[in-house]
């Protein structure tokens, strides 16, 4: 059994619509010192297999495919 | 029988000596009740499967002593309160089905979640009758809008709302909304749904056939929602927190395969029986599937699709998980079944048998963990006439003389201070954000007195409407009751409808409370009167008690889910002005009723003395009035007098229609008074010049007071994208000859566009 | 001329696209469900809104791998008609159809209302019965219709007119350059964000979407030299 | 200038909708491997302060009062 951990964040030159929606709703509510927030995704996948090798091309194929819009967004991830 | 099912559960002997079955809601004398059904005492699935079908959100037994005075009959009542839902006859063959629901509760606590799994539900019990859901609406009850709790639950709640029905493609076409300080802290979230049927395909939930089997259809259950019926049951507080159940999540993209298969299914012709998981999950959809059919069911909990792991018995039984459904099929029809669900990508499961015994009997690992007689649970709850008190405020307002009040100096900014009201303004922020046009058949949206709806293939349409005043109830429930009936037959009729029926959702505090108890009776007695008089029959309901908040209980609010039939699109007809130069009429008399109103509240800050009286008779006869100038196609636009009285009925036609109005009210009343008494059975319309002596005519041969008032005005100047008016129309009201109202309408299109959007920022 | 309208799990707009092709044009048209794998017989191939596989992740992301998919590529590629319409439009972008992505609305709310577009390009088989810069009133109805493409995508869309629709005034949701629909190079593959099958009728607030499909079924019989009352 | 990584995950017995239709659609794509698949939030702030004590307590009152729903949702989060 392997565990994936795959982030999926908005590119830095694409607008993070959610990410200034939160950072404005944070000032408000009066934490000020916030100067910057960007929102991705955190996907926790559970792999059976025990081939780390494969699994590290099998999981940036499920990124490449599905799992991120690479026009938008960048992935990384980790196996543990 | 089992009598401990896992190491973690108490034994029977456990439950009868530390009474542990009153954490579940259930007294000393019902227990003793499920003792004697038994003859034995119950294990730990069983007291669970009894307290949930005991709680008042399944058995109603406050509140059924009251709903049995509903007439539920009429010649075009297919089918009344006890199934799914009521079907309406409307000709041809086709029937329209609806219901409204409550998930208050659910709601304070996860406001998206709880909102659409509300609609989710209502939407259920829809097509579990083999109707095709068209169209949702809602009635939201909030606090005050300036309070920060209460923008994140109506912020959360809309987008609950939103998300479920934009995305299953049920356009949400109606609703309402009022904020009041009452409901802080236990919102009201009560969704309705409404579909159509052939007569020949109307399902029931019946398990019938000794021996068939009976299959579950959705998602597998989780421990989501565990004890929600015993939840919604009691009140709202600090502990409840604490004993909340998982909080259920809904999944509108499963619910929309579930439905679609269903109705697939239920066209196949196959379906003996056919039941949603709604409040208590499988308890509550198998042991009334089998009490309905005088049978019994056993169900083999090992088969049940489960989520997680290690479930037991009575966590599977209490689940409400959301999304699933109860069919029964006959043996050699299981294949067919299976076939349709597997196109749809779902799994349904044969989880047990219908039987003759009349138990239903609960079978896990092997071994027999529960049997209980089927009517024990379904029929036999034991029924309350709790006491009822008249509470003290009713018999102080009495006193209270509203025709006392000092005169509004400033009628201009009082008016503006009523359509800045977020209770009177523009649900624009609201409504945008549901998709109210999906499945393309919404002749009017939100945004006019009901919504309508076509029915292809034919000419005829629906119309649609929630109503109800907490205000007035709250000051005379009795007359609160019969004038939301009425409202809502009003907005029919000013759509261009025939009132056909109602479905009522009984919001109210607690029961347990004598003044709470005389709210319920009083109000429930002025919707039967209303419903004798406007011949809108009841065909089903739900209540919510315990509606109750840290400084008492919220405003009694029985709201009214009416539809009504448009016999021909052509009469299809909407609240805003049509055409400059057209005469205004105002329909009904204007008495000093400023109780419960908006300007009594916005401006006296208080709600005090009696509501607005109704006159049934009057109303009928109104209503028959201008049905038939509708339909003989003299009337341009009708719009009843509600919240903020006959001034801002004219503002709203007036904004709707981008018209400027210019009118005189002549009247032996003040000019406030005049302005915004929310007295009943108003109705502003407009007339084409052409048809104002026969529209004249037509009402006095009615009996019906009616009074030329003015005329349409200019045409407005509209933004590029016209969506505001930026000048060009004014509205101007005189009383008396004398100037009352003098405002361009672009300051109070902005005034009342503005509100809740400015709150919301 | 034969019309297709792709039938995903969670599809919405699928009846009322089929019913404004035969309420506009009155032409066969047929619901084509998402596991299909000949489209050969169509000339018109409709990808319709809704949430067609529950758009879970991102919208379209999963309905893209559907097995019709593969069958939508090959017909734009063999130059037949592609319209793909609020969600459809997310899944031609998801699949590589037509470039760019869809963000969220700007407000981060779902929104649905009449939309005033203005015509860029008149000259697309779904678009040749309008005037360019003519503004039709077409309804929106999404929560993510905010295009965004990179920067020489964009001078792409622009050198080749690719542009179909912009907001005319206020843009709902932030997409850049106010684009509401555009083509791929030939021009047969067209995404929109409005829905022009809601305006189809008067009863629903606007005829202006009618045309859409007179455009199509003209194109098409130009392109077949079929008489115009065949 | 202290950096706050967030996750923010559907609790554990909460149905995780999308984690759900993920991992279907993973498994239609022939990555049968995937047993289970979570999704969450990942947000990254960044906070004009230099004081990590404070930060650490800053960031906690965030994501009780707005980061995460804490009636389906857990959260933890890093600061570096
Ligand atoms: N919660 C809501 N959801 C959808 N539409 C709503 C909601 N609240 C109000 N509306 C719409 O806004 C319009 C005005 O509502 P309301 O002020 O209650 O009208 P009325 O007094 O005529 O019943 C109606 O068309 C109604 O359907
Ligand atoms: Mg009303």
């Amino acid at each position: 059994m392997i565990k994936a951990t795959v982030y999926v964040t908005v590119k830095q030159n694409v607008l993070d619509v959610q990410g200034s929606a939160v950072q404005g709703a944070l000032h408000s509510l009066g934490f000020g010192e916030v100067n910057q927030v960007r929102i991705g995704k955190y996907l926790e996948l559970k792999l059976d297999t025990s081939d780390k090798a494969e699994a590290e091309a099998r999981v940036k194929t499920m990124c490449e495919k599905l799992l991120a819009n690479t026009v938008i967004e960048d992935y990384r991830f980790e196996l543990s | 029988m089992a009598q401990q099912l896992t190491a973690k559960e108490p034994t029977a002997a456990q439950i009868a000596e530390q009474k542990i079955y009153k954490q579940f809601g259930v007294s000393d004398e019902e227990y003793a009740k499920v003792c004697g059904f038994l003859g034995r005492q119950p294990n730990y699935v069983e007291i669970g499967v009894f307290s949930v079908m005991w709680s008042e959100h399944c058995s109603y037994k406050n509140s059924k002593p009251v709903l049995r005075k509903f007439p539920t009959t009429g010649p075009r009542v297919l089918m009344g309160p006890g199934e799914g839902a009521g079907v309406v006859d409307i000709g041809d063959n086709q029937a329209v089905v609806f219901k409204i629901e409550s998930h208050n509760h659910p709601s304070a606590i996860e406001p998206f979640q709880g909102a659409a799994t509300g609609v989710g539900g209502i939407i259920r019990d829809i097509f579990s009758m083999g109707a095709r859901p068209i169209a949702v609406l809602n009635s939201l009850r909030f606090g005050r809008l300036e309070n920060e709790r209460v923008k994140y639950l109506f912020e959360h709640v809309v987008a609950g709302i939103a998300g479920y029905g934009n995305c299953i493609g049920i356009p949400t076409v109606g609703g309402e909304v009022m904020f009041d300080e009452s409901y802080e802290g236990n919102p009201l979230v009560n969704a309705m749904c409404v579909g159509i049927i052939d007569h020949d395909k109307i399902q029931k939930g019946v398990a019938k056939g000794i021996g068939n089997p009976v299959f579950y259809v959705g998602p597998a259950t989780g421990r989501d929602g565990i004890h929600g019926a015993t939840f919604a049951s009691e009140e709202l507080t600090e502990e409840s927190e604490a004993k909340r159940p998982a909080v259920q999540v809904g999944d509108p993209f499963m619910e929309k395969l579930v439905l679609e298969a269903c109705i697939e299914l239920i066209n196949s012709g196959i379906v003996i029986g056919i039941q949603d998981m709604g409040a208590a999950g499988l308890t509550c959809s198998s042991s009334e599937m089998a009490s309905k059919a005088g049978n019994g069911m056993v169900l083999y909990l090992d088969r049940v699709p489960q989520r997680e792991e290690g479930m037991t018995a009575y966590e599977m039984m209490l689940s409400e998980s959301q999304e699933r459904m109860l069919f029964v099929v006959e043996p050699d029809k299981e294949e067919q079944a299976k076939e349709i669900f597997t196109r749809w990508g779902l799994i349904c499961e044969n989880v047990g048998n219908v039987t003759e015994d009349g138990m239903l009997t609960l079978i896990h690992h092997g071994e027999k963990v529960a049997e209980i007689p089927v009517t024990a649970l379904v029929d036999e709850c034991p029924v309350y006439n709790k006491p009822s008190q008249v509470p003290a405020y009713y018999v102080q307002n009495a006193n209270v003389d509203v025709s006392a009040y000092a005169e509004v100096d400033d009628l201009n900014g009082a008016l503006k201070k009523i359509l800045a009201s977020p209770t009177v303004a523009s649900k624009e922020w609201i409504y945008n954000q549901y998709d109210y046009m999906v499945r393309t058949s919404t002749a009017v949206g939100p945004g006019s007195d009901a919504a309508v709806v076509t029915i292809r293939g034919t000419r005829k349409a629906l119309a649609m409407t929630t109503d109800c005043n907490g205000r007035y109830v709250y000051l005379d429930p009795k007359v609160g009751g019969a004038i939301a009936v009425a409202e809502a037959a009003r907005n029919i009729v000013c759509s261009g409808g025939q009132p056909l029926a109602i479905t009522d959702n009984l919001n109210f505090g607690s029961p347990e409370k004598p003044e709470i108890f005389w709210q319920l009776e009083q109000s429930a007695d002025g919707i039967t009167e209303a419903c004798l008089a406007l011949d809108t029959p009841v065909i089903g309901g739900n209540v919510s008690l315990y509606n109750e908040n840290a400084k008492g209980a919220i405003y009694p609010t029985p709201v009214i889910g009416m539809v009504g039939l448009i016999h021909d699109i052509d009469h299809i007809t909407t609240q805003g002005f049509k055409n400059s130069g057209d005469v205004v009429f105002l329909l009904g008399e204007t008495k000093v009723e400023l109780g419960g109103s908006e300007l009594q509240k916005v401006w006296y800050g208080v709600t005090e003395g009696r509501p607005p009286s109704i006159d049934l008779a009057a109303e009928g006869k109104l209503q028959q009035a201008l049905l038939a100038a509708i339909q003989g196609g003299l009337v341009a636009s009708a719009h009843d007098c509600a919240e903020g009285g006959v001034a801002v009925a004219l503002v709203e036609s007036a904004i709707s229609g981008k018209f400027g109005v210019s009118v005189n009210l002549q009247t032996s009343l003040r000019a406030d008074q005049a302005l915004f008494s929310e007295s009943q059975s108003r109705v502003v319309v407009s007339v084409a010049p052409a048809n104002e002596a026969a529209f004249a005519a037509l009402m006095a041969e009615h009996g019906v007071p009616c009074q030329t008032i003015g005329a349409v005005g200019a045409k407005a100047e509209r933004t590029a994208e016209g969506t505001r008016v930026v000048g060009g129309a004014e509205v101007t009201i005189t009383v008396n000859g004398a100037e009352a109202i003098s405002l361009p309408l672009a300051e109070v299109e902005t005034t009342w566009k503005d509100a809740i959007p400015c709150l919301m920022q | 001329m034969n019309f297709a309208v792709l039938v995903f799990p969670g599809s919405n707009c699928d009846i009322d696209c089929y019913k404004a092709v035969e309420d506009t044009i009155g032409q066969p048209v047929d619901f084509i469900w998402h596991t299909a794998t000949d489209l050969s017989k169509y000339d018109a191939i409709i990808v319709p809104g809704g949430f067609s596989y529950g758009d879970y992740l991102r919208c379209g992301a999963i309905s893209r791998f559907a097995p019709v998919m593969n069958e939508v590529i090959k017909a734009a590629q063999a130059g037949k008609f592609v319209l793909g319409i609020c969600n459809g439009f997310q899944i031609l972008l998801e699949s590589g159809l037509l470039p760019g992505a869809m963000l969220r609305n700007r407000s981060l709310k779902f929104r649905c209302h009449s939309s005033l577009l203005r015509v860029e390009n008149n000259t697309t088989p779904f678009t040749v019965d309008y005037e360019a810069g003519e503004v039709i009133d077409i309804p929106i109805a999404h929560g993510e219709g905010n295009y965004y493409c990179d920067e020489e995508t964009l001078a792409r869309l622009h050198s080749n007119k690719q542009i179909v629709f912009r907001y005319a005034h206020e843009n709902p949701n932030g997409s850049l350059d106010d684009i509401a629909g555009i083509c791929n190079e030939h021009g047969n593959v067209v995404g929109m964000m409005p829905h022009p099958e809601r305006a189809v009728h008067q009863l629903l607030g606007s005829e202006d979407g009618k045309r859409m499909f007179t455009s199509v079924l003209k194109v098409w019989r130009e392109r077949h030299g079929a008489t115009v009352n065949s």
